[in-house]
């Protein structure tokens, strides 16, 4: 094969969309694209759906990869991949014209006489079954395809192979031979045949010395408990929670600590709150239908003012509602979702990596206020594929003390000059007297009590802790426009879209800013502030506008500063928010007056 | 991990009178007493340090024990205090866990928690004050409620069969199951202390009057009250021929069907084996990923995970 | 005795404290009293305590009767009844200045160099062991005191003695005539020779010619939804819900209904559930850490479109709090608490009439709308009596029909054209295909669909019934003036003590208005117009000021109408408002604006 | 209460394929296939009202049985459908009620409501798919995941006693429980067949094999897979000899004692008893209430008792 026939093309920001079937092992080529990237310094993110039979069904792996900052998984793609005729025909209305088709001849037919696209058809399932032998052709495919991949892009050889003998290793050495046959076929294929050019990537404007760690969002967030010395926890499994349980359950022995599957949810957060009380900060988490059940516990750890972690992997609701799908509904439930004034602290990370930063700050928070803390993350962030820069550890790493210090005579479990901090049991305290935590409304001694102006006191206690960590919360930065037209407010996984919206957004840079919310209670002061600078305000969440036609987010911001010019950009349609629909719905809410933004490139 | 403990003074003897906290709310008369009474003495023989002992509960008349015993103590919520006491007992294998309730915190509500505490063998010790009604919320029917009883939620007489607690227990796997009656202290102590020298998941059933909603229900087990307080009869393995009746404690199957016997039954240790507690398992997964890893420090073992994900 | 030496003293409404143990069976004198106001067409409320431990202790019953309108329990008593020092000791400083001080000369030694009230001294205990014989002193106590007490009011003997009779019925012949003994020694007690005159009610003002109906409020929801025709039930016993599932375990079987007592109020909400699905529209209940439990099941009532009624009788929050004192902490759960977008609708009763007729309203929107109904009531509502008109219930009574009318082929459990109305199992469909319930997300067959655009269209349909719903709810009327300074805004059982606020206040009438919202949720339309004609809005509720330092519904009205002069007058001690608590809070916010409101006469 | 339902056409026969709705999505070879094929079969037998048959669910690969089977149907909450199914029955004796679900849905989160149905002996067929596994949240550990086995929650092996499904619900007062295997329908069919002709809670332990993520489970009771497939021998009382080792269906001691054979034990009908059930007990109340009240309308019911609050 000589290279000389074909163009080469620097290429800095391409999104490629694998489909097939979830048999097919998409993700794992998935998987090495995006890990390759991690390891070239670029950027990447993926996006992926998960059939909702459990024997499997049509499935995309997406990835997006750049030299530049990537923000999200991509509105369109500049290279699809069809397996089978249904993937070419649910696909490729997602391809960019211009774009290129990559399909298996033996199982797809496309319509070449449509010129928007570039064709480029390659008998996939054929070639494997040539160079593995016929019985193995499902398990090769995949790989035969990450071959072909590497030629068409220039990609580090090397780097992948290496990627694929750490991966399959423990597999033992026959599989990795038959892989590497597989992965030689398709890098051998004379793709130049077909297709005119060769692209390579750019290299990565920001190379920082630092290197990035590649991993999903749930690898993530269990990461970034573990650096903040969480060594207990338990949980009962749901998708797309319980891959942060698993890894727990596997990991947390190494570090001495325990992770214990129970019956159900309510036993999780009970046993949570039990692991908190003697000491050792807990997490639990669940997703939609178990975070639910823990609304009593939770509330419990409020009144008592035991810290522990919950993390709410958010899904698609109400109800069973749609478990693969993402959704931003819980956010109203983590803050009003029990019984009773139940003051607690609900945080959101942006992306896979503040999944970690994120878990540590839970940790932070729950232990020097003596509060539960909520993680809402989503499905798409527990799912997706991010590179980013290696966290410090040594910096970072929490030494998990079990504080037994002795206490003296005068300590109170919930003492009014002070935010509480518990002495677990094992504690000594001097002149024995030792305290009950209770759920009971109590004096400062733990003992139950009616009386009307204590639980007046003790409300206000609990309340003003979180307006106290409120003051320590720094004020968010805006990105883009400082002042302007229109601010964009997000939270959780729509970072990246939102910032996307703006940034890439040069023509209109001057006018619209992005303000994300990490902290949403307490929320940072300030605010109004930012607001006031921007004409429009439009809260942009994966949640439904409601009977009053805003989102939750919204109906906080909107209750707290009576401006009505907030407003709601949303949607439940169990997608992560494109960059297109962002702007087409801050057209809609404008008018004419921001009619031209649609000039983004994305229309 | 590391602890940050001060270290130990001299101790003072743990009494009944240092144990004591809030005078009890109970109604006087209330079985509950007894069972508190038996519980300061039996503390007083065992005279672990004081800082140690954890005394958790549940939601009801009987739950309100964490106030009334001087140590550590837990009120949580309604039926989750055997989950809540798993966390305190599986991370602190220093600490002596108990836990109290009654039987609707431990029978309806909290049911299924019992059983999956007992099929774990979590290490502790749960006392069920078993009174046959809710007491707290004033006379509804509870699990344990005859038929035939008559309550505010049943005013014509209850019709559920109620469960039986030595067969539930015996079929959940608890590995300590006894049965006593608040009037008989020393009975109570005696089963107190089996099962806190039990490793694992000990539980007492003590039928415990409530005198505002039931009373005179256990009567029947009361020789005071013309009832009779028939003791289970140990097996000796002494090789007698009277020993061929007697309860072999570690025999489950027989263990339930002491169970099937005629109210008010039989009194005593109905079940005791033992068998490796979660506390044990899990330090022994601890243990192997810990060798595994060559005990590594926490952060060469993050380190390590890092540079897998590079 | 000659009455001729006393003066005789006309009085229109009096608030009588009695203060004692609960085991005195003062309850009891209280409702002899309010049922016989009932009787009278007087107006009256009671206001009780409970005492903390099992055992019995410290406790009062309150009773205010009136011959005009009597909207609350009342800031301060008239006249005081003491059976102990404590109770002397812990009540006197809510005795007015004039008032009369009743006291057992046995265990009470009052201060009588204070001159500020009358003193009655009576010896109590002797008089009832003297008349009764000495063992059955306490039980005896009480009665005796009804007596004394309808010698001083010149209460209708004959309707009393009815009264006692008809309660003590089926206790024996025997304890009716010891009652009677015990009354007669009373009501023949010489009070002339301590007191210098007696008092009499004037005749009620509106006599109407209906007669009135006394009760608490549980009783009165209890009563509302067996009118509805609700027949079936399940629950798990917690005070003070238990007071309505007790009665209807009772009562329902009479109907040819069930209502069952289980294991949890998981099981309790999944059985009512099961109930509302086979055709029969079902309630369950509970308070605070029960109501928590309900919030997952609740959500796939609204997922699935199952008709239910669930009561959260509120109490003292968060966790198990505070079990007997009342609170309105529960309004944000009651709409958000479930994960995900669950559209539901909130409903919540004014006084104890209007317990009965929210159950009335919470059956027919469940049923028009096919969907979950919250009725939050508290416990002041569910513990006070009071009388009112008795209801028609000949107009108002509910055939509770079962309706299993054939479908025809085309019927969709969820069509989009239509409010969802299922076809219960038992329901013949024409073509023979039957539907499923579900809380996965669906198409309009009830098929798991895990479609994009079908999970916006179908989140939207699960809210459009309750725009819809807002359509036709009245917009509640404004009490006192209809525009001007300030307009207090209340929910639930606040609003006895606003009316009296605002209408009481005849110096301010014109400046002070009172809106009083029934349905919360959805809330009807047009409120903004109120708003706009008062200068300053203040939500009164009995919940924490919170973060921002506003209230549960502050929180609803400020994110919908972004009006800034909404603000909150909260309180959190467990004990319901007093008028003065009312104006003194409007007067902390107003400033000196409204200082001169203090002119009110509780201050 | 009145009912307004439509009089009766003549009835088209009930037939597999018109009991079939949409096609399974559970995995080829899911042993949940032949259980689903098994019920269509046994109702074909019965031939009930079609509109009457009720097929409710909770959570899991099993739990989403009502999609499959063309009926009225519900699919309920994790855990749940025990109760959910018990208003469906309590309230309408005039239905068919059958519960289907996994392991995890019937002995973890929904344990409790299991053993509380059970005794109160609601009327309803509930048919438990256990494949020892969550298939539906892709292999954890269940509660009758044997010691050892590998899952995503334990992957260095289950630690935790499982519990034994045919002692529980010995325990929990069930009066019709059966045990069976996905491979073998005609045994399969029979333990439907009896159990829907039993009045009361009968529950059918299905062995039903996860062929993704615990393949081979089950083949020690598969004689196709060398494993033997062992039937409990019922008791005839004709009086011969043979007859006294058989298994008295009605002795509850002797179902508990059967289920603790080895694995992979026994099959076949553990324990039958007639009891009444709530269903009947309800009635039996409202009987009571409706003569005492000498059947009056509801309005002179509602009337009497404001009469009483004025
Ligand atoms: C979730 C929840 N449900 C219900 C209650 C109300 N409640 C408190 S104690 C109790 C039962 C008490 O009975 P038991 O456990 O037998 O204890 P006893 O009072 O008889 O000692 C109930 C139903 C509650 N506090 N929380
Ligand atoms: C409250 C709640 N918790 C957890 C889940 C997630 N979940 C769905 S099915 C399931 C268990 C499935 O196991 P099993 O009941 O044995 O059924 P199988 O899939 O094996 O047939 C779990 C944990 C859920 N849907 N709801
Ligand atoms: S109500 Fe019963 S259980 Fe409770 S304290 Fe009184 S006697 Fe004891
Ligand atoms: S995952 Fe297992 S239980 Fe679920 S459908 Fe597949 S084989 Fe059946
Ligand atoms: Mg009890
Ligand atoms: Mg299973």
């Amino acid at each position: 094969m000589s290279e000389s026939k074909q163009k080469k093309e620097n290429v800095n920001d391409v999104v490629i969309r694998l489909a097939g079937n979830s048999q097919d092992g998409i993700q794992t080529i998935g998987g090495f694209l995006a890990r390759l990237a991690g390891r070239s310094d670029q950027e990447v993110i993926t996006y992926m759906t998960i059939p909702s039979t459990i024997s499997g069904g049509p499935s995309i792996f997406q990835v997006r990869i750049g030299s530049g900052e990537v923000l999200s998984a991509g509105d369109s793609a500049d290279f699809l991949l069809a397996f089978y005729q249904h993937s070419y025909e649910e696909h490729l209305s997602f391809l960019k014209e211009g774009g290129v088709l990559i399909y298996d001849t033996e199982y797809v037919k496309p319509d070449v006489d449509d010129k928007r696209f570039v064709y480029v058809g390659v008998p996939i399932t054929g070639l494997t079954i040539e160079a593995m032998g016929g019985s193995a052709k499902d398990k090769g495919k995949n790989i035969f395809v990450l071959g072909l991949l590497a030629r068409m892009f220039s990609l580090n050889v090397e780097k992948l192979r290496t990627l694929m003998s750490e991966k399959l290793l423990n597999k033992g050495e026959d599989v990795l031979r038959n892989v590497l046959v597989a992965f030689d076929a398709g890098y051998g294929y004379q793709v130049d045949n077909v297709l005119d050019r060769y692209y390579a990537f750019e290299p990565s404007k920001q190379v920082d010395g630092k290197s990035q760690v590649t991993m999903d969002g749930n690898q993530a967030m269990t990461l970034g408990l573990i650096t903040a010395g969480i060594r207990y926890g338990a949980g009962y499994p749901i998708t797309p929670w319980s891959s942060i349980m698993e890894a727990l359950r596997s990991e947390l022995p190494k570090y001495g600590g325990k992770f214990i599957q129970v019956e159900d949810e309510l036993a999780a957060i009970s046993m949570a709150i039990g692991f908190s009380y003697s000491g050792n900060l807990a997490v639990t988490g669940s997703s939609g239908p178990g975070i639910s059940l823990k609304m009593e516990a939770l509330g419990w750890a409020v009144m008592a003012e035991i810290p522990v972690i919950l993390i709410n992997v958010q899904r698609g609701g109400p109800s069973t509602g749609l478990p693969t799908s993402v959704e931003q509904s819980d956010l109203l439930q983590a803050i009003y979702g029990s019984h009773g004034d139940t003051p607690r602290v609900v945080l959101s990370p942006k992306n896979v990596e503040d999944c970690f930063y994120v878990a540590l700050e839970a940790a932070r928070i729950a232990k020097k206020y003596s509060t539960p803390v909520i993680i809402l993350s989503d499905q798409a962030l527990a799912t997706r594929i991010e590179a980013f820069d290696e966290p410090n550890l040594e910096e970072l790493v929490v030494d998990p003390q079990l504080n037994l210090k002795t206490r003296p005579s005068d300590y109170l479990p919930y003492s009014m000059d002070k935010i509480t901090q518990h002495a677990p049991p094992g504690t000594i305290i001097e002149g024995g007297k030792y305290p009950v935590v209770t759920g009971l409304e109590h004096d400062e001694a733990g003992h139950p009590s009616g009386n009307p102006e204590l639980h007046m006191k003790m409300t206000a206690k609990r309340r003003e802790k979180l307006q106290i960590l409120a003051n320590e919360i720094d004020i968010p930065e805006v990105h883009g426009a400082q002042e302007g037209d229109i601010l964009f407010v997000g939270w959780g996984s729509t970072y990246g879209p939102l910032r996307e919206a703006v940034l890439g957004n040069t023509k209109f840079a001057k006018k619209l800013g992005h303000l994300h919310i990490r902290h949403l209670h307490p929320l940072p002061n300030g605010l109004e502030t930012i607001f006031s600078k921007f004409r429009q305000i439009f809260v942009v969440e994966m949640n439904d506008s409601g009977i009053y036609g805003y989102g939750q987010l919204a109906t906080l911001l909107r209750a707290r500063y009576c401006n009505s010019s907030i407003r709601s950009i949303n949607k439940t349609d169990g997608l992560p928010f494109k960059v297109r629909e962002i702007l087409e719905g801050a057209k809609r809410l404008s008018g004419d007056a921001v009619s031209n933004y649609s000039a983004y490139p994305y229309e | 991990m590391s602890t940050t403990a001060t270290p130990e003074a001299p101790r003072e003897k743990l009494t009944k009178k240092i144990l004591t906290a809030d005078h009890p709310t109970w109604c006087p008369g209330c079985g509950d007493f007894a069972v508190l009474h038996a519980f300061y003495k039996v503390l007083e023989k065992f005279q672990f340090p004081h800082e140690n002992i954890v005394t958790l509960a549940g939601i009801g008349c009987s739950s309100r024990f964490p106030y009334f015993v001087n140590t550590h103590g837990g009120h949580f919520i309604h039926g989750r205090a055997v989950p809540f006491a798993t966390g305190v007992s599986l991370a602190r294998d220093d600490l002596q866990v108990f836990v109290f309730g009654g039987d609707g915190d431990g029978f309806s509500i909290g049911g299924n928690h019992l059983d999956h505490g007992a099929r774990k063998n979590v290490n502790l010790t749960y006392v069920i004050m078993d009174n046959f009604v809710y007491g707290l919320t004033k006379k509804q029917t509870s699990p344990t409620s005859p038929i035939g009883f008559r309550s505010k939620t049943d005013p014509t007489g209850a019709v559920d069969q109620p469960i039986n607690p030595m067969k539930k227990l015996v079929t959940s796997g608890a590995t300590f199951i006894a049965r006593t009656h608040a009037t008989q202290i020393k009975h109570m102590m005696e089963m107190y202390q089996r099962a806190i020298n039990h490793n694992g998941f000990s539980v007492i059933e003590c039928l415990s009057e409530c005198v505002e909603f039931y009373a005179g229900a256990f009567d029947a087990g009361n020789p005071r009250k013309g009832g009779e307080f028939n003791l289970i009869d140990e097996k000796k393995f002494d090789g007698t021929p009277e020993d061929e009746d007697r309860h072999d404690t570690s025999d489950s199957m027989a263990a339930y069907q002491l169970a099937d016997m005629e109210w008010p039954g039989i009194f005593g240790v109905f079940y005791e084996k033992d068998r490796p507690t979660k506390n044990d398992l899990e330090n022994g997964i601890i243990k192997k990923a810990r060798e595994k890893t060559k005990e590594a420090s926490d952060l060469e073992l993050l380190q390590k995970t890092f540079n897998r994900l590079k």
